[in-house]
């Protein structure tokens, strides 16, 4: 594979419906509606990012303390705190027109019907380029438990999404509280789902010992950053072995290796998300070093190392703890 | 406008046992920087602690250096990494970040109000107070103990009346800063003519907070809040704000704040 | 709850039929089999220790690179390498005699024949304490998924053990790899547990990227350490309200604190692991630095902490991610 | 027996770019150690990384100073920790740990092959050689380039040959060890007389050991691996071995090793 250097390193990747022009995109809730990164990138140099979570109104969020720092990560319980879809449309999607890069929309509801109209509110808006659906949020008809976790659930819900917005790219984006991802993977492909995004955050918890409270006013918060990173891969490895739609990967990416990890894993794009708080040019960054890397390793095209990971045995034996 | 700079350390002093002042250079962020706002700073070499740390732009360095200063006490792990850092080394830093100060109309005597490291925020004020021809602070400080007092030294050079309390009474009185501030806001006829600047731990906030409004003295107060990104896109910083009938609104500490005025938060 | 200095603080911790000098226990696969401990510590200083698992055959485990250092934490695929339990009670467990701890022996097969067999060959044994049955390892006759996310297996394999092993106290250790542990804490008190310990480590993959290969030969490997903390912290907690046990909970406790912690959310004791490798006197450090935080707090009995934590508005509400 | 305890810097030398000579004093390590084993020492301050980092001891200072030495080259986070650590610091350490070198029989003649930072692992050997009245070695050392080669000062004053080779030709031989090696064992009586002390990355170790096994010369290798526990009970350390019908077996390199014959693992 090794080539002469010089001669620029095609970038581009294509997932589904989906043309990105690099592999990055900035993660939902990590990145605003955008154009708070504006002094530190040009949106243009990423290939894409998602929005905040959109719900058909706004919402407040939940009450702080809304994080907290963990070894190597955070807890957040932000409580999908967000501008509403209408005031996305009238204020938030006109000030990124022309900005060069693909945006994509977060989705969330709290009954299928919520998911269903926000998106059929998204169909047809210029200048956006895919919808994501996260499958995290409480199903507060099934008692609080998270839409992701029920294959028929999901069926559902993703089928009613795809007839509601049938102008969008449909990207899924499952939950890691489960027992097995891939079943949650093959549900979304099985409701319409053009691609999958993996993995939203863990479901954890921090203790104030001294004041024998929880430390976020929520209780329960999701877990993130790059103490989940090795979860994460071995989640992308596996839905990409089992589903075999597009991945967009995710959990813990802070620099290129990371990145060029997942997409070994099978991700076809990455999504950095914690990365955006503590390095806000995180993202742009990996876009450069991926490119140099490649150049490097004599890689013409960076869609080449997609799933490119090779087993010792084969397939990986039965996962095994001790 | 904020920038994202490698921002390299070109003083770094120890003042007592945990308190140190750190001096970087970056130009831009000097130039930009107004009093009250803060910078993000980078304090680890891996991934833990994974966050930056916000810190107060103490002062901005006079002349051209680009040079501005961080007073800052070693309370954990982060602020013990930045204590190891030599001259030459270089911390990332974001800033300046937030809304700083308002300054008070031009009679007003501004009264500061600061509480253990809160005093980090003040000199760059001060010296913007003078730039700015408003009438000149008196600082009321509280602290612990007598140690835990920092940064005296610039308020006696810029002749700044300082009052101070201690918990313990080893210097000044024994008690809260509100000792002091209740002589102060008692006259109603003065306390119109005053404006207060707190910044310090939240019971002391409160305190301090609940004097003004029954003294009807104007008071801003500058926050402190977990502060993942610092700006404004996690959403993880914000306070409870007086809200409507569907509960309290939030708002974000970072980038609506730190400095806000005391009506506008629920502490 | 503040009392006078001095004063021994009372570290008992009682858990159903197992009563420990205190609530400090090293963990299964981070301790050998207890002797390797002798040059730091003294066992007689720890609430009990637990075996590296044992096997009916001895076991070599898997091919080597076998462990991973990620953020905070680290993978592993020893394989269940263990000497069998026939080495255990001829070699093993006599050299603990008048150890002066509780030795928990831990148990898996890869057949519930296997569980069984291992656990009547245990019952029984002097100075042998209780034992743990780890249900994170692949049922080979159900195609290799652990025995732990089935709820009627794991209620059939408790029971089975229950039967064979009736003499000894029964802990059931559970596997964090699913969507909601509580419902295999309660498949597990049916089955006849005397207590639960939680949580085994979780399935995670590092990928070599240079080489285009996982790191581990096995592929998959258990991630364990600090970065998995809040986590095991939240599953604990949930665990604690919703099934009734006494618990041993673990999963990163490094310090007094963290160990504190894990009380609060509902632990009677506590397990440490991972810290055992970076720091070999973590575990009795624990128990002295847990000794003096009582007695600044002015708590007289340890066991008074467990399930402390209070809620801020009520029980918590909905986990929900960003 | 092997001691866990907290070791002072007494010294920290750089000796180039990314080579450093720290002295730590711990009496008891320092008493109990011997040739070829090593220490497992913390190299962060919170959890990242990790785990221990194991080193070798390079030497054990005479006297009753209770100091020994490590040699180590910065190639990642825990290795630039350590760089970072003052005269006086505190780090803890584990050890002696391992089994060392078993040392040859009166007659015979070491030959210490050593590739990159392998070299940490000879100069008490060559001490222990000495004081045991063997027959004094030669140093067969290889690395990538001139800048590369660490201690040579010590083997000089110790008189032991010195025999170099570098990839890039910088000094020595241009090549790998091997290259003096096959004349050094070319000639089956001389090399009868030899035993081969190996430490270095793992392919030298296989291309020494196919050298040795072909000219029938005994072999001891040093091995690395990736070391969560160092005092066997993560599992984690193993190498493969010769086994049986049922497959390889594996051995414990932090216990069982890090010196193994080289007829007894399977590289
Ligand atoms: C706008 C703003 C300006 C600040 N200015 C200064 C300053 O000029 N000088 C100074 O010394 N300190 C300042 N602080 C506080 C400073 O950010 C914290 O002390 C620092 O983050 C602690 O980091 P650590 O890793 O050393 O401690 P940690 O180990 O993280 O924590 C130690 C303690 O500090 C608390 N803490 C941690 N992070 C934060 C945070 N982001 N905000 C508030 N508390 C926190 C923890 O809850 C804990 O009680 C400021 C905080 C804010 C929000
Ligand atoms: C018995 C033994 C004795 C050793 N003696 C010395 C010595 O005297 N001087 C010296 O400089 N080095 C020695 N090493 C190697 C040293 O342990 C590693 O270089 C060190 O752990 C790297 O840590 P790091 O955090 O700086 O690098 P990391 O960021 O952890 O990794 C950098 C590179 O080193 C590799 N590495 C990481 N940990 C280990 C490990 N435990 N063993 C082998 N490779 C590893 C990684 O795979 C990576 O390629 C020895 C290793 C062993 C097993
Ligand atoms: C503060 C915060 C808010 C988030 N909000 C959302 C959200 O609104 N919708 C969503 O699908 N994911 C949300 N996420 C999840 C991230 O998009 C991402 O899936 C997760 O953080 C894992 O990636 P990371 O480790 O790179 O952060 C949020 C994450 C964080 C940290
Ligand atoms: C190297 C290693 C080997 C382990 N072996 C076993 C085992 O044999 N049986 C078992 O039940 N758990 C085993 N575990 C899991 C631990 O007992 C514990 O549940 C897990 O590591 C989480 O705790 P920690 O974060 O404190 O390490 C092992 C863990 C490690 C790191
Ligand atoms: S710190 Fe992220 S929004 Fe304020
Ligand atoms: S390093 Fe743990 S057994 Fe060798």
């Amino acid at each position: 594979m090794k080539r002469s250097r010089g001669g620029a390193t095609d970038l581009s990747v294509q997932l589904g419906p989906l043309r990105l022009k690099n592999p990055i995109v900035a993660a939902s809730g990590t990145f605003g509606y955008g154009t708070e990164f504006l002094p530190y990138l040009k949106l243009a140099d990423l290939g894409g990012f998602v929005t905040k979570g959109l719900s058909l109104l706004p919402r407040r969020g939940n009450a702080p303390p809304r994080t907290c720092e963990t070894p190597s990560g955070m807890l957040n319980a932000i409580g999908l705190a967000n501008v509403g879809v209408e005031a996305f449309l009238d204020e938030k999607l006109p000030a990124l027109r022309g900005c060069g890069t693909a945006v994509i929309a977060n989705v969330f509801g709290e009954t299928r019907e919520e998911y269903v109209a926000v998106a059929r509110r998204l169909n047809g808006a210029p200048d956006l380029h895919a919808i994501e659906l996260n499958l995290s949020c409480p199903n507060t008809e099934k008692g609080g438990i998270a839409f992701g976790v029920s294959p028929p659930v999901i069926r559902e819900v993703v089928a009613a999404v795809r007839r509601a917005a049938p102008g969008l790219p449909l990207i899924v984006k499952l939950t890691p509280n489960i027992t097995d991802i891939a079943v949650a993977g093959r549900a979304a492909r099985d409701g319409g789902a053009d691609m999958l995004s993996l993995v939203n955050t863990f479901l954890g918890m921090a203790v104030d010992l001294r004041a024998r409270r929880p430390v976020l006013d929520n209780v329960v918060g999701g877990l993130s950053g790059p103490a989940i990173k090795p979860l994460a891969l071995y989640m992308v490895q596996r839905v990409y072995r089992e589903v075999g739609l597009p991945i967009m990967g995710m959990g813990g990416i802070s620099g290129a290796e990371d990145a060029l990890e997942f997409m070994v894993a099978g991700s076809a794009a990455v999504q950095v998300g914690t990365a955006n708080f503590f390095d806000p040019t995180a993202s742009v960054r990996m876009v450069r070093d991926i490119d140099a890397w490649c150049r490097r390793e004599g890689i013409r095209a960076v869609r080449e190392l997609t799933g490119t990971l090779q087993f010792p045995h084969g397939a990986p034996p039965a996962p095994c703890a001790g | 406008m904020p920038f994202d700079t490698p921002a390299a350390v070109v003083r770094h002093e120890s003042l007592n046992r945990d308190h140190f002042l750190l001096t970087l250079e970056s130009p831009s962020i000097a130039r930009a920087a107004r009093a009250g706002q803060f910078v993000m700073l980078q304090t680890r070499d891996g991934t833990d602690p994974l966050l930056r740390r916000p810190m107060s732009i103490f002062r901005v360095l006079p002349g051209r250096s680009g040079r501005f200063q961080i007073l800052y006490k070693v309370v954990g792990r982060g602020t013990r990494y930045l204590a190891g850092q030599p001259v030459g080394a270089r911390l990332a830093t974001l800033g300046p970040l937030g809304n700083g100060f308002r300054l008070p109309p031009a009679g007003t005597r501004p009264v500061l109000v600061s509480g253990g490291i809160g005093i980090a925020i003040f000199p760059f004020l001060v010296e913007t107070l003078a730039k700015t021809r408003r009438r000149a602070p008196v600082l009321v400080y509280g602290a612990r103990t007598k140690g835990d007092l920092a940064a005296l030294g610039f308020f006696r050079a810029q002749r700044v009346p300082v009052r101070l309390a201690t918990e313990d009474g080893s210097v000044g009185v024994r008690g809260f800063v509100t000792r002091l501030l209740e002589p102060l806001l008692a006259a109603p006829e003065e306390a119109a003519q005053l404006e207060l600047f707190v910044c310090g731990p939240t019971p002391m906030l409160q305190a301090v907070a609940a004097l003004a409004a029954r003294a009807g003295a104007p008071c801003q107060l500058a926050l402190e809040s977990q502060m993942p990104c610092g700006i404004g896109v996690c959403l993880g910083c914000v306070v409870r704000c007086p809200g409507d009938d569907q509960g309290p609104m939030f708002r974000r500490v970072c980038t609506e704040g730190p400095v806000f005025r005391a009506t506008e938060v629920l502490l």
